[in-house]
């Protein structure tokens, strides 16, 4: 079946979203999940994939795109975020989701992180969350625990963990969810509400990686939903986010912030009325 | 010495200097635009010392009966507000036995190597005047004063004095007019010698704009609807102008956090399909260098202006410089060509930015456009660049067949493009090395059919005549770019006989080189001097590498922020001959 | 007197600190007031000037170290923290200030400021944070309000503005304190609390850009010192702060995290020690 | 074909193949490291495929009685434990017509394209055999096939298992040890055929390093004890040997955000004083250049590690290419003269490493290594890298004079530098354009003085004999770098008469050039061949553009991924004999 030519006519099932691909990723790695839960979601959404534009860095996580039947880019290292902006700001009528790593999101591409809750455009960011670098075998990333022995950081870094939720909130996202790549109907179903939601989306998604992270496994024991509803309050968010176990799983924030959209003139004008100011 | 004859003189230049600020630039700017409605043709550039408001600065101004871009060997009329911290940019000011300076004596005595010069002073006690005007503006004074002495008409200068000033209110414009009219009066007779004669097409269009204004002004006509941006100086005025005018055109500028998010906003959105634009200098280009790759990499259309200023590093910022040829041309990892184009003059900057956007698109390749501070923030009156008419001409596949082979190979290299939305068209614009439909790959052959075709488009590409400009056919031929041809072409064109056994090459095409072009242009030529203003001779280096220069090829050379003058050329060219 | 070989000999002076550079910066400009309370400050702390490193990015205020009798860096623009945290690893010993503007922190180095706050090297970094960049005269900064008109920006971003301590706090910042320019003793005695502490200690100072935000001398009129004493709970201080004025002056959080040092075994070895394990 | 002797071959090529990720790789360790204690020289790399874990991989090796460093154009012997996916790598195994195949004929056919060369196949049941080992390894079945069939003593394969694999414990060493007997047991007699004849220093010392380990180890010895750094393929393993062992010798590793953190952070290391690197690949080194840039401008010593890997963008991270050149020479903005050197083999690594940090600080600039992903990664058996000696020798002024004139205009063009700490020698390094007190400064005298006297640092610096190793005295001349130095030596050395008429110049100072030593090291030449490891010729263009190169240079150059082979070599030289 030819599924990109026909996606457009018939309801979108989770398959019209798979593509011809064979993942890069080891046998029991978190993210295969996530790839099923995306495509759920977009089925559920009824966006048909080329309407869908899915922007990437560079890791493990980051080759979700090419395993999908979406446009895509898969950029350069920590750069997806001013990727997504650009094509979202240039193309409003698309969907734009952009995903990738906790290296790849929160060390190099920590800045764009910052900048893009703050400016929220209308786009949903997903950070596959293994707290390491998988791509590159193994090293400690901002999530990763201060304790964690590595060959580039025998005995820990010693370096106190990010929490991209609550910088997330401080910046301004206007969504902030968490989920468990172990669960990939309740995982679907958040992003299709981020995804919904206007303004800039963010999704942290657990997602172990059992080759570098073996002990990550143990995740889906301890993972649990949040037990109050998302609230509309920043500051309670964060002080609930602040003090929670890191395994709350579920949206955690709704805001109503208008999403961004640059400024346009109410009179259009063509570029040879420009010429008129030069003339002396 | 300006040149003089009966009808007055061809071309003067007058420098305003002194402290406080935009002053002496308003009065400049002012002058500029009522030498342009008089019929003139002019260049006006400005230095600024280090102090980020109210330091010493100087507006320097040469105003001609021809087009002019560059300035003279040395001013004619040096109009003094005061001294203060002249010694700074002195040298910016070259003066000669011939130069007169008008200054107020209550400023205090002129520098030792001002008047060591020997050159006429006269004295103007201008604060003394000024003290019968209420609200008196010794810039206004000034501009006065230059008027009287170049001839520019009263009621012009005073249309424009009232159309630039007039948001000031009446008592404030009062005090401007009056004060430029008891600069007039103070102004003394100096036998016509600085009067300019009139302009041979005097009722022809002319413009008043900057190099920066002119590439955003190109850009617009190629069709650039996106902007991402970070500020830099000299680049900054790309974008301050591009900006109000990109909303009204429904297109949109975002100002990023940094050049990497810029860059990568640029890219996203032509990605999305609509061609796209960022300007930087030397710092913010080389952050961008790493994407910029990227896009040559996925075969994504951008164009990425650097105004080059001095370095390295933070270097001077204000300043020109041509030392960023290197890092344009090979300043990205891997094997990864794409265009570089430079313009020729001011109002080149137009032509050549939307014939980068042009290119980019048409390419599927990063457009870089070399241009530089003195080409960018100079003020000039000219003729009107062109609109070449070229816009995004890019190949795109509107009815995909999947799946789609985004990357195939074509004998063109060109491989069409589907734009999101389509359905049927969808791939990964991809960044790892990847096979015709953009899946990755690490294979040997995928690898080399890639970069071949990659290399292939840019290659067999006709770029047509617009790749240099060519003037005249001698024996000796002279190879520049950037704002080195203005004063080429006058040290030319002042050359005995007027240069006869000379050529000019004024490159607009950086990269890639066309070397069957350049032999044809080289046809008959003996010699070859390289002009550029690089400490290490970055052009000639690169020539020296891509082209089969003559035997004798010699290459002149020196950093900035000096800009070249007409004589300093001369005398090199003067060796050669 | 040749104030640069003598410092060390005798007591230390605000006027030891100041060097014979003329500045850059418009008459007014709220930083000549940032330097004159820096030179209080290292006076009062009694560090001679060649103890101190003044690590700098670009941008008017960046221009400070120039104007100080001290070591100093005048790196490239957004990358004074990772030049600072260098000099601190490296030479441990010195006492490392890092300064600059809220363009060079905030925007570009925005990603250096999150993981140097994770990270809390023992150094002290002072953002002068007049809203703008007014080294390029005048274009809007993370921190501009969203409305502010410029020619970058006409109508004014629409951007939520960043919030410096928030994200400070929230990323693990050691020490979080607010001063105003205009009040040079209170600030002299802030950035001194700042230095001893222990850590990553962020100053923000409110300082004027007179030119291109004339409308900030009326800061003056409602800054007003922080109503209650630092606390040491990060999160009460986020609370405080999120909700406070923006004009609220004094030191918000002192923590008590220890501040990084790079690991080192017990054992000490010699290079030649290391050839043993290439031996086959 | 092996050259065969009474005594056995020079070198014999095997190949481990298999899925299932790190088996054949551990195999092919311990078979080099006992070839090494059985007095052998040799190498391994490896080949893998896309799959992060478990997808197929090779491990290719060759051992020899003489130093090696490269493959050979075919290989000797191929084990394959299974064939899943072969065809992704079947280029960088070439076969032959007399090489062996070892297979499990239950693991399916050999793929067509092996059959079709017409070797010999010979079956070997390996699941059947290992059904009787209880914990049967096919890797260490394969392992005790190929130390059979090369000779490998039995002993010595024992003693290497036991120490590599002895922390597994008991059992586990156990079925290993059982599987490699079995595996010898079941090695067809091939008439020693590919036994491996007696090294001729078998007793000397010899050490098994990557390339990327060498470069770690000649930094320590250079005198490094800071490094900041961003993970990257294929450096990552000069960074994560470096760490552990830095925290013993009282130094430093900082995991920075990104590179533009661990550039900066190197930077202000040895602004304090302590020599320090970096180390990176293409796109990490992109990112860096703005602030390597700052590096030269304020001449801050600092090494940066290149480990080049498959261009543009993202490329292929795992393979090798040497295409960062241009980027590496040219890619910074402004007129930034810096220092760039390349090992010219894997041991070289070490020492090349060692002499950048001495020139870094020596002349208070950047100096680059360019290795490769084929020096960096490959596993060699070499004779033990010299250590030079050379340490951190900055010029430094320990009792400064106030006022501290940092960048004070000397003869040599290094301006002595004082520490933070020191009393009275207070300065600022500064990245915008300066005076010889460091303070800002946009006068042309100060720009071009600063300018002129980084330029005379590195061009009036005595590098002595190291800018290249030259081997014989023939008329034509090749000129190589890098990885590709090992197979040109080798085809050299097969050429007839030991190729008499050839002379190699493998460069290890890229930048500054050496004009007076190249016209030297090319006296007498009539032709010279230029080959290199990228689509566009980069070293060749380079050389061109600043070397006098022979009337009649030809330069013979192609991308990674595929490693040149002595073969292919010695066929382009072939055409110019
Ligand atoms: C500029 C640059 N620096 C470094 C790298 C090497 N690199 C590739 S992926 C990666 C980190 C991947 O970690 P993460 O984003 O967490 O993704 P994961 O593999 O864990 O899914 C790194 C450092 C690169 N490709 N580009
Ligand atoms: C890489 C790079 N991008 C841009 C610039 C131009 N630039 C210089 S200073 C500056 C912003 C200054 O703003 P801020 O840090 O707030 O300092 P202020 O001048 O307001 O004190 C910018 C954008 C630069 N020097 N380098
Ligand atoms: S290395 Fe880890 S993150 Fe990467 S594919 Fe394997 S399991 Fe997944
Ligand atoms: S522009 Fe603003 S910040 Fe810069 S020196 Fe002037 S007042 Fe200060
Ligand atoms: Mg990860
Ligand atoms: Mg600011």
């Amino acid at each position: 079946m030819n599924v990109e030519s026909t996606a457009a006519l018939k309801a979108c099932m989770p398959a019209d979203y798979k593509s011809d691909v064979k993942p890069v990723w080891c046998p029991g790695c978190g993210d295969y999940s996530v790839l099923l839960a995306m495509q759920k979601a977009f089925a559920e959404l009824g966006t048909p994939p080329e309407k869908i534009a899915l922007i990437t860095g560079i890791g493990c996580s980051s080759r979700i795109a090419s395993y999908t039947t979406c446009y895509g880019f898969h950029g350069v290292h920590g750069r997806a975020l001013a990727l997504g902006t650009g094509v979202k700001v240039a193309r409003p009528d698309l969907t734009v989701v952009v995903a990738g790593g906790d290296g790849d999101g929160f060390s190099i591409g920590g800045n764009h992180f910052l900048h893009a809750c703050r400016r929220n455009p209308d786009l949903t960011y997903i950070v596959m969350d293994n707290q390491v670098y998988g791509m590159t075998k193994g090293q400690p990333s901002p999530t990763t625990d201060p304790e964690w022995q590595s060959a580039l950081a025998p005995g820990g870094t010693g370096i106190r963990p990010f929490h991209p939720l609550v910088i997330a909130l401080a910046s301004g996202a206007n969504f902030v969810a968490r989920c468990f790549s172990g669960d990939p109907n309740g995982t679907a179903q958040t992003l299709v509400e981020a995804i919904r939601h206007p303004g800039f989306s963010f999704v942290q998604i657990l997602s172990p990686c059992v080759t570098f992270r073996p002990e990550q496994k143990e995740w889906r024991k301890v993972v649990h939903p949040a037990p109050v509803e998302a609230t509309d309050d920043p500051a309670r968010a964060a002080r609930r986010i602040m003090s929670d176990d890191n395994f709350n799983i579920g949206i955690l924030y709704r805001g109503s912030r208008p999403p961004y959209r640059p400024k346009q003139s109410e009179t259009k004008i063509a570029v040879a009325d420009l010429e008129r100011e030069f003339a002396t | 010495m300006p040149a003089k004859s009966q009808q007055g003189a061809q071309s003067v230049s007058v420098a305003l200097v002194g402290s406080g600020g935009a002053g002496v630039m308003t009065a400049g700017t002012i002058l500029l635009d009522a030498a342009a409605k008089a019929g003139w043709y002019g260049l006006m550039t400005r230095s600024v010392g280090p102090q980020i408001r109210g330091g010493e600065s100087a507006a320097l101004l040469r105003l001609s009966t021809t087009p002019v871009e560059c300035h003279g060997d040395s001013f004619d009329v040096l109009i003094a507000v005061d001294w203060q911290n002249f010694t700074r940019f002195a040298k910016e000011v070259p003066l000669s036995a011939h130069s007169v300076v008008l200054a107020d004596p209550a400023a205090g005595a002129p520098p030792a190597t001002v008047v060591d010069i020997g050159l006429q002073i006269i004295d103007v006690p201008m604060q003394e005047i000024l003290k019968k005007v209420a609200g008196g503006r010794p810039n206004m004074l000034a501009l006065g004063l230059a008027a009287a002495v170049l001839g520019v008409p009263d009621d012009i200068v005073t249309k424009v004095v009232e159309r630039r000033l007039g948001k000031k209110g009446g008592e404030a414009l009062e005090s401007s007019l009056q004060s430029v009219q008891a600069g007039r009066a103070a102004a003394p007779a100096l036998d016509g010698r600085f009067t300019l004669a009139p302009a041979a097409d005097a009722t022809a269009t002319r413009w008043l704009m900057s190099g920066n204004q002119a590439a955003g002004l190109g850009a617009l006509r190629g069709g650039v609807r996106f902007v991402a941006a970070y500020p830099i100086t000299p680049a900054t005025e790309v974008l301050e102008w591009m900006a109000p005018r990109l909303t009204k055109l429904g297109g949109a500028l975002v100002q990023a956090e940094d050049e990497l998010a810029s860059i990568n906003m640029i890219i996203g959105a032509s990605f999305g399909g609509v061609p796209s634009l960022t300007a930087t200098s030397g710092p913010g280009y080389s952050l961008m260098a790493e994407s910029i790759g990227l896009a040559v990499a996925a075969e994504v259309p951008i164009v990425v202006v650097n105004v080059m200023r001095g370095g390295p590093s933070t270097g001077i910022a204000t300043k020109s410089e041509q030392a960023d040829l290197n890092i344009a041309v090979y300043g990205l990892h891997g094997d990864a060509p794409h265009v570089v184009v430079a313009p020729t003059s001011i109002g080149d900057c137009a032509v050549t930015s939307q014939w980068a956007v042009h290119l980019a698109e048409k390419l599927q390749t990063p457009a870089i456009v070399l241009s530089d501070q003195f080409l960018g923030q100079a003020q000039a009156v000219l003729s009107p660049p062109v609109d070449t008419g070229e816009g995004p001409d890019r190949l795109i596949n509107a009815a995909p067949q999947a799946p789609a082979a985004r990357y195939e190979v074509t004998e063109s290299g060109v491989s069409p493009m589907t734009i999101p939305g389509v359905a049927g068209g969808q791939y990964i614009s991809e960044s790892l090395t990847h096979n015709i439909r953009g899946r990755p790959s690490t294979l040997a052959d995928d690898h080399l059919a890639q970069i071949e075709k990659r290399q292939r488009k840019l290659s067999t590409f006709d770029y047509g005549e617009r790749w240099a400009d060519i003037d005249g056919d001698g024996p000796i031929a002279i190879i520049s770019w950037g704002s080195c041809c203005a004063p080429i072409r006058e040290a030319i064109s002042r050359l005995n006989g007027g240069g006869k056994d000379l050529r000019l090459i004024s490159l607009r095409l950086i990269s890639p080189v066309q070397p069957e072009r350049m032999a044809e242009a080289l046809n008959g030529v003996k010699r070859a001097l390289i002009i550029e203003q690089s400490h290490s001779g970055q052009l000639y280096r690169y020539l020296r590498a891509y082209y089969d220069l003559p035997k004798d090829t010699q290459c002149y050379h020196r950093p900035g922020p000096l800009a070249f003058t007409p004589g300093e050329i001369r005398d090199q060219i003067a060796r050669m001959q």
